[in-house]
């Protein structure tokens, strides 16, 4: 509503295309401070793809992209996590043979302390375990052990495993690809519990999800994504649940929106 | 939290010991010489340089790719360092690091390509294997390089330990095995390498810097296929042009008894001295049987597939 | 234009290949012929003997000197020399060849036996058999001959089948590569330390088989036999690494083929017959009965870079 | 729907022929006879063999296997046709079944091995490699077999095209290449061999009998070394117990080279064909222009490199 | 509510176990003639697990499982397949670098008529492209090219190729895991259309979903799992959706459920 927001993240005509199929058609994107926004949109609107250019997992074949209002070009997820940005992929990136434990920290390994860590450069299993068992319980996910593989788990399981390691480091800017998907419903308020402590924590959340009740609960502002573009911003306190379905389905054009549930 | 229990490697990692147990106990029952602390530290000696070289085969089938070169580079690297120091007359020791830094040149040649021209590693390293052939021949023009300074083949020497002896070059490569294998295990460097193999593009994602550990490997690799140079220096007393001709099947074929998958990701570096001690074993046991060439070969083929069919059946049994 | 001759060696790995290459370009070059080489990967590597005598005679070669690895080679040779070409056998016999210039390798074999059986003196013989690998015909002539000379029962100059006897108490494939004949030996000596005589199919084999021999502290004790007479194996002979070895002459097979091959050119005839190269034995102590020459000759011999 | 751009196989397929026309026009330029009918005719009948077990090497590598028994397999069916019908006198036609019968059968052990208990590709054929080379040796007693019955050569003779000599092998040859290319492309069980390379377990879930799937790979597979040792048979009218040493590398390069991925499911088979025809140029075009035989070692390492960059980069630049 | 519904599947007593951890620890279940039954629980429950022995890809280490009565036992996928039963597994089970087409037919290929069919066995891709367009269509999933690889789509039109596969193709029971966890709303609705339209033929429908507003909009009786076993099954006209949550999340113990709610 405000504009005077600052902007952590903001993206203007990001085009991405793959042979004849164009995944972003030219999409613009406003992340603000310690908010949490929605991103949501058909199946096929490009909204995966917006995020893995926000976070260097793919290169846009034009449009920039700003952090902090600074110009940035993320040419791979390391300098995205460099600059304190963790993604949670749809698609999950994890490493299927490698333990629950292995993978919550995967690159980001906590080292023993004094010779054995600092010269041998030995990992500190111990410690990891144990708060790996603590973030697992965060979200009251009942996993029996944390040194089984990720490939061992159901489904919902893998998924906290996804959500908790980048809600665990990140420094700067949270993105979460439907992160509850293949959650039950408590497990899903538990992650939804998490974003909420991350917001409070200052970190902005970018959240996508296709769970309407979800993104009406949580969202501070709902980012419409319609074929490779950028729909509209809403405003889940304005606008009812059926208008923002029927602009995210194309049955309503938001130029007819009342200005009041524009974000 | 961590029993002892725990902490033994699952039964689906025991498969190549069991391998192992199977050709002693044939091999003990048939002939009279095979039970012997002697014939056990020859046959440790006989495969310290295809051992040496699984390590690195190891490293690179981790991580999902497969290192033809190996062999070739290995001799390569013997040559050269057997000619610097004699031809030449450079120092031993600085001899051996011209010759280790030559293999691991050929390394990041290989690391290089794959990484940076997403090439298959077979490929790249099929060809890699013909140029280091080709200018192991050329710069030795064929001849055998001898008269060696002593340095260069003092981990050819042996101690004793109960009347056995022990060679410092056995002795090399254990230690070397145990430190892959704290590396692979306690390190997160290490622990990067099996993510890479299991899964490259979940460990791109988390902001691994993938290309570098791939190029690290193969240059690691090819560390130690320098090492194994030493050490068939070492052994032989000689350079040998001819050398490496077989150790590439010979190393890829010890990973695999081992236990590590072809497809990355999966398996544990210990594996591959056990897969390379049973190569040597069979080697071993069946000339000690008496067993004509051809026959060796015959048998060979099926030991080795019974090996693994134990090791198939024993995991199978397990869960 | 210059004759273009060919040259067709088994590998280009061992040394008796290499110096016969060697010999070949020199010759080529004195008498101004073009030559190209080619070569298998491995020994036994017949197809790529084939297609290396179809892509020379494509490429206008008239003589094709080869030393065979295999009796698979010989319908392509007919076929070439149906194109004209002359076809010479050098080191290896084969059925068809114009001419041969080659070392009896079954009579190199003797020659060593004789020795080995003299040197022993009467004691009870406790022999290695170090060979090449299953299946390879010079491997069979050369161990078969050994055995013969050294006055056992053994399988003719024709067979590719390795003959054992009670005496022969272990045998091993080497691959002819010096870490394969110490690891064999290594292997021999624990199935019976007593063993006093070493076969080996050649020199670096049998440095190989010393390295083993010297670190069971048993080197004085063993008779070290090996056919091939290069420099360095003649080196080795003086050093007494090896007790005896029967020299060849690759230097000189390959100047006569190459010398065949420009007579032709010139309008000359195609060369015919079986030119023996000769095999000398070359010992450092000669032993009473059988005929040797010392180091020194064999130096100057070594594969004939003196002719 | 169905343009003819659409029929084009997209340019990520088309890197191996940049990497054999880039060959050919260098030798082209740098030698008289290379760009003449006969020696294309020439470079054919060098590469049939290769070519046809490259075919079910390429069978064995979507399904994501490897078959280094290839070349011994081979090798021993040769010898059994060939001793078949010259020492047992068995009508040619029996005896050429016989042979295929037998490398078939080693196709049976394999994939036997593979489905039912579950073994890694890599170690079953290594083993079976031995056991394969074995027999040969034995039942051939090292010895060649000639003077074969003219039915089992006659693949080897020619007839004119222009002038040119082309060879029935040839033909049959690339015969075999369309028919694979049509199996793997318009059939169900030949999109069932992708999809098990692809993703098992998906196929296994959607009610695919993969086991079956797999095994009959392994057979068709051996009946193509089968075919091709019959083709061995009729270029060099011997049966060679030498023969198959170098046609496994041989062949998995050819299948590489020409785009198929070791890792499964993916890669078309006239590639292969592509791959089989590149290796053969390289060793023609060397040898034409008077390379001798280590620098056509060393070149052909570099050529192999380059051929693969040169595709990876059109690919890239495709997308 | 009546026992007199013909049972088209039962299963009694499974037991499977991995390693330490059982994933079903005597669980029950039976499907009635011609009602879409949702299945609903925690993550790890045991939901994927149960479908999976009743669909042949695992096989139970104890209990029986019955089919129109008579007892069976699947050792694999393809002897399920057989018997009619075609699943739509979470981890959707599709060949990545094959196209949408190809996922849609695999291993029930469509072959051309005449010669060309019969004898040489080859396929008709003309008509399975124009079928495979037609049922993408009909779920309402903008799907540019047909000859596009699985592994190019979205997570949500992944989705739709698998579940579109298992409807297309069954005789006796589908089985769908989870279907529209990916799904945006209006795909998800098409998909609950779609669901509907196949029990309209008579085929009954086991559906394991997480979106309680869905399994209460479609499912004729719902079956609680909790801890690897069937907790109860509910009628979902007489229970309200927060009972339903309280026994799956164990809050509340089914055997304090009144009668009627019970189904
Ligand atoms: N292959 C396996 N090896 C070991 N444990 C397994 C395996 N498959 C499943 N499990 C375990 O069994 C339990 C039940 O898994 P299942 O996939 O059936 O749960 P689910 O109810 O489908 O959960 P979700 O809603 O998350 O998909 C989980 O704890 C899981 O970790
Ligand atoms: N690697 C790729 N190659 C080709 N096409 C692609 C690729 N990745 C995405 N696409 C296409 O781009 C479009 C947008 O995909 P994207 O994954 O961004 O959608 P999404 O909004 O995240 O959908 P969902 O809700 O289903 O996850 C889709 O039509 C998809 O087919
Ligand atoms: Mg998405
Ligand atoms: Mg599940």
């Amino acid at each position: 509503m405000s504009t005077s927001h600052k902007l952590v993240m903001q993206a203007k005509g990001l085009v991405k295309r793959y042979g004849q199929v164009t995944a972003l058609d030219g999409a613009d994107f406003e992340l603000r401070a310690g908010e949490i926004l929605a991103v949501i949109g058909d199946n096929g609107a490009g909204k995966s793809s917006l995020i893995k250019a926000l976070s260097g997992a793919t290169i846009p074949d034009e449009g920039e992209i700003f952090l902090d209002g600074q110009k940035i070009h993320f040419n791979t997820p390391i300098d995205a996590r460099r600059a304190g940005i963790e993604c949670c992929y749809q698609d999950l990136a994890v490493a299927p043979a490698m333990t629950i434990t292995e993978n919550l920290f995967l690159g980001r390994e906590m080292r023993r302390e004094g010779f054995l860590g600092n010269t041998l450069r030995m990992l500190d299993k111990k410690k990891m375990l144990e708060i790996a068992v603590q973030r697992m319980a965060d979200l009251k996910v009942g996993i029996r052990s944390m040194t089984q593989a990720v490939e061992t788990l159901s489904g919902g399981q893998r998924q906290c495993v996804a959500v908790a390691r980048a809600a665990a480091f990140a420094q700067h800017v949270v993105i979460l690809d439907e992160p509850t998907a293949a959650l039950g419903v408590k497990e899903g308020n538990m992650v939804l519990e998490l974003i909420r402590r991350v917001r409070d924590k200052g970190l902005p959340v970018i959240l996508i999800s296709h769970n309407m009740p979800h993104v009406f609960e949580i969202a501070d502002r709902i980012h419409i994504a319609r074929l490779g573009k950028r729909a509209c911003v809403v405003n889940p306190k304005t606008i009812s649940m059926s208008d923002t379905v029927a602009v995210m389905t194309g049955a309503r054009d938001p130029a007819t929106l009342p200005a009041e549930c524009l974000a | 939290m961590s029993s002892f229990k725990d902490r033994l490697p699952p039964i689906s990692q025991m498969g190549p010991f069991i391998a192992l147990a199977i050709a002693c106990a044939v091999f003990g029952m048939t002939t009279d010489n095979f039970f012997t602390g002697a014939n056990f530290a020859l046959i440790l000696q006989q495969v310290m340089v295809v051992g040496v070289i699984a390590i690195g085969q190891t490293l690179v089938i981790l991580t999902a790719g497969i290192d033809l070169s190996c062999g070739m580079v290995m001799a390569l690297g013997s040559i050269v360092m057997t000619k610097f120091a004699v031809e030449m007359g450079m120092p031993a020791p600085l001899a051996i690091l011209c010759g280790i830094g030559v293999t691991a040149g050929f390394g990041l040649i290989n690391g290089l390509l794959v990484t940076r021209i997403k090439l298959p590693s077979f490929i790249v390293t099929l060809g890699t294997m013909n140029i280091a052939f080709a200018i192991t021949q050329l710069y030795s023009e064929a001849q055998t390089v001898s008269n060696l300074p002593p340095f260069m083949t003092a981990l050819g020497g042996t101690f004793d330990i109960a009347g056995t002896p022990i060679s410092y070059g056995t002795i090399l490569m254990i230690l070397l095995y145990l430190g892959a294998w704290f590396w692979l295990r306690e390190t997160a460097s290490g622990r990067h390498v099996y993510a890479v193999g299991n899964s490259p593009e979940a460990t791109r994602l988390v902001g691994i810097p993938t290309d570098r550990v791939l190029l690290g490997v193969y240059v690691l690799a090819g560390v130690f296929y320098g090492i194994a140079s030493l050490l068939l220096v070492a052994r032989t007393e000689v350079g040998d042009p001819n050398a490496g001709q077989t150790e590439n099947l010979d190393a890829i074929t010890a990973v695999v008894l081992g236990g590590t998958s072809l497809f990355g990701g999966r398996g544990m570096i210990l594996g591959s001295l056990i897969g390379a001690i049973v190569v040597g074993v069979l080697r071993n046991g069946l000339t000690l049987m008496g067993v004509s060439s051809v026959y060796q070969v015959l048998i060979t083929g099926i030991l080795v597939i019974i090996a693994v069919t134990v090791d198939q059946l024993s995991r199978k049994g397990a869960r | 234009a210059e004759p273009v001759i060919g040259l067709i060696t088994k590998t280009e790995t061992n040394p008796f290949f290499v110096k016969m290459k060697e010999g070949a370009q020199a010759e080529a070059k004195k008498l101004g012929a073009k030559l190209m080489t080619a070569a298998g990967k491995k020994d036994g590597d017949t197809a790529a003997q084939i297609t290396a005598i179809e892509n020379m005679v494509t490429a206008g070669a008239k003589t094709i000197l080869i030393t065979s690895s295999g009796d698979a080679i010989i319908p392509a040779v007919k076929k070439a020399q149906a194109k004209g070409v002359q076809v010479i056998a050098l080191d290896s016999p084969f059925e068809g060849a114009d001419a041969l210039f080659a070392t009896d390798n079954y009579k190199a074999g003797i020659l060593i036996g004789q020795y080995a059986k003299a040197a022993l003196g009467g004691k009870p013989a406790k022999i290695a058999m170090l060979d090449l690998f299953p299946g390879h015909p010079v491997g069979a002539q050369r161990h078969n001959g050994f055995m013969t000379g050294f006055g056992l029962k053994a399988n003719d100059a024709k067979s590719n089948e390795l003959s054992s006897t009670p005496e022969t108490v272990c045998a091993a494939d080497t691959d002819g590569n010096q870490a394969k004949g110490q690891t064999a030996m290594e292997n021999c000596l624990q199935k019976d330390p007593a063993i006093n005589v070493v076969y080996t199919i050649n020199e670096p084999a049998a440095a190989g088989a010393y390295n083993a021999l010297k670190k069971a502290g048993k080197e004085k004790d063993v008779i070290i036999v090996s056919v091939d007479g290069g420099c360095a194996g003649v080196a080795d002979v003086g050093k007494g690494v090896i007790a005896a070895t029967s020299q060849q002459y690759p230097l000189k097979m390959a100047a006569m083929g190459v010398a065949a091959g420009v007579e032709y050119a010139k309008g000359g005839k195609k060369a015919t017959g079986y030119v023996d190269t000769g095999v000398t034995l070359i010992a450092a102590k000669a032993v009473p009965g059988v005929e040797s020459k010392d180091v020194k000759v064999g130096t100057e011999l070594c594969w004939g870079d003196k002719k």
